[in-house]
């Protein structure tokens, strides 16, 4: 275990690489996918074949091939950024989609019921929404989007694992495989980090679920 | 019970039709409800009856037929319809009542959000409605904290304050413990009592006798028989009728 | 139809504005994918070099390449049917043993449950194939990959059958118990078939969570499909069109997969959701 | 592509060949076959091709020893080993040796030994085809040449003893290196040779390598720490093809196809 | 309606106290089931109702005093627990009929399993059974496929397949849409004048004042009134009873 405290700032760094990333893609994928959903429920068939398709595609491909394709694809036809701008739009893209239909099945998870009682007293189509299905959506939308932000910040791993540099995975890289320290320890503390980020993040989750769910 | 004067047409359905997909939930209903005028409808399970009453504020298109409220068409979309919806009231089988909002505040969105009007007024207000459905103490309850007699009276109050000009109630005590179907018919033959245009889907045939001005019975998406309680009840007309009433009265 | 939770059924100005707004959408999809073409037309993204190996069977390089494709894909399904047999048998375990396990030891299942759901994928990946052969356990390739997965997919698939047990209505329970149906025979008679139907759909989609991870078998140089792609692209500099390709089967099998998801749902619920027939 | 190459098979290697008991040697003659951890992303020296066959001048160099062995070419497996895999591979005896652009350096040697060096890589120049102002590393302040390399690399920190940081254009891979040489944007790229051939190789004629190498980079064959006889094996194996022709034509096979002059066997350090 | 002779003791229950929690659902409840009696609990929701059927055959724990059943007491878990629940029919307010399976499996499931009748000979008294309670036609069909009274009647049937000594009834008809209540009341009067031990708790006074050969009025988890139908619905002794009446039977 020596690895690890001898290695402290290189995992803080790590640490604070990944917490990086994660807020970056956090807050980008949270803005696609609110669009994308907007595509999702809209009533312009176009719009809602975007969507379909968007989600379709991206969540049955590979998160891998999606970083792979952003890295080695788009230079191809001219388009250049460093790896980590890659590597975080290849991991936005991909979440995006799962922000999507998480946000999608918030809505959907409204009683239509609602919605009719407030069209039946008058509500016009924004005011419904801004005054009755919102608030009840984004309560019904908080605990399958805090799986997505969990699930997002497990998959930042793969960006690292991909290259690059500064965050919790490349400190096992550095540490086990060009310093030749032994991999077990190395590794517990790679996951370490991990569950520092990961288990603080799922009680909140969970004292957001259950003080929203009080509040009705 | 029946009020003598018969006021002038309010909703007016000529002719309606309604397909869900491929399947015809109503066949050429004509129906006038008239000002101040109870009208209940009855029949069995999947007879349309819902569909009938949600067709008048547009919950429901129609695929052919007119309806008019009030003298006028029903508005197809944007303000026109919040409009005409904000003056005729509906009150669910499920309450709807808004999950996130307490009593009060469900009473008073319409009246502060549509009308307008100042929210220390719409409270004032508010509080008189639920102290008259009998539910004042509830004000600052949610609807999870409320039984469903309590949730159903906050639901007519919410109606209530729009000053509907009609208000039409689906099976308002379907979804009720048997205790709380008292309260909640008490209140609505008290609305009945004030004047106000009802419209009743119900199988609470003590109230219908009781409170309403005129039956209507639907089967199969057709309006069978169409008249006063007592000569519904005591001699329905058709068979289907009689099998309905005969089944249904057993207990 | 009746309107859904957002929006009202629109009226005839409604629709005038969605006609409008298609159009306009529809134009502006136009415009970007003829962007996105010139823009690769610019690029020589449309040389033959570039596609013909992949898709012209008539080009010399075709059946090379299909054959290495051919024998990724090969190994990506094999790795995912180990993992998923095996997730499998150990989730149903883990859960078994959640459900029925004593006070003090459920807390010790709940807290390796919870650990390793918080593990990335690639880490226990890495993790199998880094820590495992210093500690002398030296196996093939495809076999870090499958415990790296089923390590994960298990804990994973043990709550969605502990979701689906409990999910089970309570009445059920009580039924049987009310005929005399002792714990072990409610357990295996009305609960796990009952459960099963309803988890079908969840443990689909974790088969395609499975099928997709496969891919990161590319890291630890265990030749799935993405790992032989790379091998291709080294040779013929196509990364689009190659990545483009192993897309469009990683989407197509777990396209399928979840086909049969919803066919099956349908299928197992049709029973259960017909109307009643009166009489 | 592949190359038909004979070079593994030495005149001499057609009786099987004795070793003392108890060695490395003796235990993979015996065996008949061989595990050998390479790259199999780097071109001309160890790429897997679509033919799943790996090609390259670090393969011939295995074949080599192999054939030394008696151990037939279709009997060595090879097993990728990327950079950061090689010591492990070595320790944890995944591979019997490893030939993969595997620099010699002290850090390295603490965990494995090295036979070799077969071959002296050095930080070099890639400049288009048609240029002959840039001669070398000293040429470039003259030219007033814009080099680019990788951010955070050891050449690109090399490169500044010979020109100023504002010459000096950074990317994170050499491939964008390659597309800015072409578009003009660079005058030069710098980087291992090895690095650069496989560009040069990719680019389809457009660059050609200076060929003043200004670093030394000495590749060697990775061994389990302190095999001394199987290190001076290997390096007996390498002298014998270096005098027989087979270590040249290992090259014109391989590299030699993109890189003008054939190299000669490096000075072979001591084992230990 | 009442029949004549009262049998032996069947189900005793002496000093019966259950609490949930803090919260005390029954307090000190001593009854008395003959065999062959039907007897009948009503009593506003919440009262204990529920819980009282519930703990006669274990699917709740008591905290306190004794339930016997035909002069055994009640055991605590097992195979003699099983045994005794196979000995006590219940019917629930849901029908919790098994999901998966169809009317006759539901209804041959305790034979086989819990009594080891050959599947055949459980087949056709199954068959038997299920054309009793008028379903014999749905068979094959799955709980999803029957309306809410044929399932009730399903699991009527498959409460009978065990040959119960008494059956438990919570609130059979109250999942009911009210057209379908006439038809489970009829196979429940049916069972009681073909002489079932029968407990059911019901909001149906018609059918209490009927079928019952006794009432049982519960409040606050006590029993207040215990009296013969008609003395209990002509001249309730207490004034929660009385109100109670009052409002259920307004309608
Ligand atoms: N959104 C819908 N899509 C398809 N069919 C529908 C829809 N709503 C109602 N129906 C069908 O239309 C018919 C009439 O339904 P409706 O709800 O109006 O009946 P009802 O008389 O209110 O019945 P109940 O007493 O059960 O409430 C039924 O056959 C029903 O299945
Ligand atoms: N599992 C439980 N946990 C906590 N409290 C319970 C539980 N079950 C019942 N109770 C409480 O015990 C009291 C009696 O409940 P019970 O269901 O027996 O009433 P009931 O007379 O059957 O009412 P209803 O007519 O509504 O069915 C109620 O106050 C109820 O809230
Ligand atoms: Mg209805
Ligand atoms: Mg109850």
């Amino acid at each position: 275990m020596g690895v690890i405290t001898d290695n402290l700032g290189l995992y803080a760094d790590g640490l604070l690489g990944t917490l990086k990333i994660c807020a970056l893609v956090a807050v980008a994928a949270l803005v696609l996918g609110i669009v994308l959903a907007g595509f999702r429920v809209s009533p312009v068939p176009p719009l809602r074949a975007v969507g379909t398709a968007y989600v379709t595609l991206v969540r049955n491909c590979p998160l891998t091939i999606v970083l792979f394709a952003f890295a080695f694809g788009l230079p191809e036809v001219g388009v250049n950024g460093s790896y980590f701008i890659f590597g975080a739009a290849g991991l936005t893209i991909y979440t995006a989609a799962f922000v999507c239909e998480a946000v999608r099945s918030g809505i959907g998870a409204v009683d239509t019921g609602q919605a009719e009682a407030a069209r039946s007293i008058g509500l016009t189509f924004s005011q419904s929404l801004r005054l009755v299905i919102l608030p009840q959506a984004i309560r019904a939308v908080i605990p399958p989007l805090g799986n997505v932000a969990i699930a997002m910040v497990k998959n930042s791993a793969i960006v690292g694992a991909f290259g690059v540099g500064g965050e919790l995975y490349s400190v096992a890289n550095t540490l086990n495989g060009a310093r030749g320290e032994p991999a077990l320890p190395v590794y517990a503390g790679v996951v370490l980090g991990y569950l520092i980020i990961i288990i603080p993040a799922g009680l909140l989750l969970l004292a957001a679920e259950k003080r929203f769910r009080v509040a009705r | 019970m029946a009020k003598s004067a018969r006021g002038e047409p309010l909703i007016v359905m000529a002719g309606v039709e309604k397909f869900f997909g491929a399947f015809q939930a109503l066949h050429g209903i004509s129906l006038t409800v008239h000002s101040g005028e109870v009208l209940v409808i009855v029949g069995p399970s999947g007879s349309g009856k819902s569909t009938l009453c949600r067709c008048i504020n547009r919950l429901e298109t129609i695929d052919a037929g007119r309806i008019m409220i009030d003298g006028e068409p029903l508005p197809e979309e944007g303000r026109a319809l919040a409009r005409l919806r904000a003056e005729v009231g509906m009150v669910f089988q499920s309450f709807n009542l808004f999950a996130h909002k307490t009593a009060l505040e469900n009473v008073i969105l319409g009246p502060t959000k549509v009308k307008r009007i100042p929210r220390e007024a719409a409270e004032r207000q508010g509080r008189e409605l639920l102290d008259r459905v009998g539910v004042g103490a509830k004000a600052g309850s949610y609807p999870a904290q409320l039984s469903g007699g309590q949730q159903q009276r906050v639901a007519i109050a919410r109606a209530l304050a729009m000053e509907p000009k009609a208000i039409l109630f689906d099976e308002p005590t379907s979804a009720l413990d048997p205790e709380y179907i008292a309260e909640v018919l008490d209140v609505m033959a008290g609305l009945a009592r004030d004047g106000m245009t009802m419209v009743v889907v119900t199988h609470e045939m003590g109230f219908a006798r009781r409170a309403a001005d005129r039956i209507v019975f639907m089967a199969d998406g057709r309006i069978l028989e169409e008249g006063a309680p007592e000569n519904f009840f005591d001699s329905p007309r058709t068979q289907r009728a009689r099998d309905f009433l005969a089944r249904i009265l057993t207990n | 139809m009746s309107g859904s939770v957002l929006h009202d059924v629109p009226g005839p100005r409604g629709r005038r504005r969605i006609a409008i707004a298609s159009a306009v959408a529809a134009l502006a999809l136009i415009g970007l994918g003829a962007l996105v073409i010139r823009r690769l037309a610019a690029n020589g993204q449309f040389n033959s070099g570039k596609w013909s190996p992949l898709f012209n069977p008539g080009d010399k390089d075709f059946p090379d390449v299909w054959r290495l494709l051919g024998g990724g894909l090969l190994h990506t399904l094999t790795a995912a049917a180990l993992a998923a047999v095996f997730s499998l048998v150990f989730g149903v375990l883990i859960a078994m043993s959640r459900i029925s396990a004593a006070r003090w030891y459920r807390w010790a299942v709940v807290g390796a449950v919870e650990l390793l759901r918080g593990v990335p994928v690639v880490i226990a990946v890495f993790f199998a194939a880094q820590v495992l052969p210093a500690y002398g356990v030296r196996l093939p390739l495809l076999w870090y990959i499958v415990i790296g997965l089923t390590a994960y997919n298990s804990v994973v698939i043990s709550e969605i059958v502990r979701a689906g047990v409990l999910a089970v209505p309570k009445g059920q329970t009580e039924a049987a118990s009310a005929l005399g149906l002792t714990r072990g025979q409610t357990l295996r008679v009305i609960l796990l078939p009952q459960a099963f139907r309803s988890m079908l759909p969840a443990l689909l989609s974790q088969l395609v969570v499975i099928i997709k991870d496969t891919s990161l078998g590319a890291f630890i140089s265990y030749e799935e499909l993405l790992r032989r792609g790379l091998i291709t692209v080294q040779t013929l500099h196509n990364p689009i069109q190659t990545y483009l390709l192993l897309a469009a089967i990683f989407i197509l099998i777990n396209y399928l997969v979840t086909r049969l998801a919803i066919y099956l749902e349908a299928r197992l619920s049709g029973r259960r959701s017909g109307r009643p027939v009166p009489g | 592509g592949s190359s038909g190459s004979t070079t593994g098979t030495p005149a001499s290697a057609q009786s099987k060949p004795t070793f003392p008991a108890n060695t490395t040697m003796a235990r993979l003659a015996a065996a008949g076959k061989i595990t050998v951890g390479t790259k199999f992303d780097q071109p001309l020296f160890g790429l897997k091709g679509l033919d799943s066959k790996v090609a390259g001048f670090d393969v011939e160099i295995a074949k080599i020893i192999s054939a030394g062995l008696g151990i037939k070419q279709d009997d060595i497996t090879f097993v990728e080993t990327p950079s950061a895999q090689r010591e492990g591979a070595i320790q944890q005896g995944k591979v019997d040796f490893v030939v993969a652009t595997y620099t010699i350096n002290d850090k390295r040697k603490q965990l494995v030994s090295f036979a070799g060096p077969y071959y002296q890589a050095g930080q070099d120049l890639m400049v288009k085809k048609d240029n002959t102002t840039i001669t070398g590393p000293e040429s470039l302040r003259a030219a007033n040449a814009k080099v680019c390399s990788v951010s955070g690399s050891t050449p690109a920190e090399k490169i500044k003893d010979y020109v100023d940081g504002s010459k000096i254009v950074l990317f994170d891979v050499y491939s964008k290196c390659a597309d800015a040489l072409r578009t003009g944007q660079v005058d030069a790229v710098t980087t291992d040779n090895v690095i650069l051939l496989g560009l040069i190789d990719a680019g389809g004629g457009a660059f050609k390598l200076v060929g003043k190498p200004f670093t030394t980079e000495p590749y060697g064959i990775g061994i389990k720490k302190g095999d001394v006889a199987f290190c001076q094996f290997i390096d007996s194996q390498l002298t014998a093809a270096s005098a027989d022709g087979r270590y040249a034509r290992a090259w014109e096979s391989t590299a030699g196809k993109v890189a003008r002059a054939t190299p000669s066997l490096p000075a072979l350090t001591a084992c230990s």
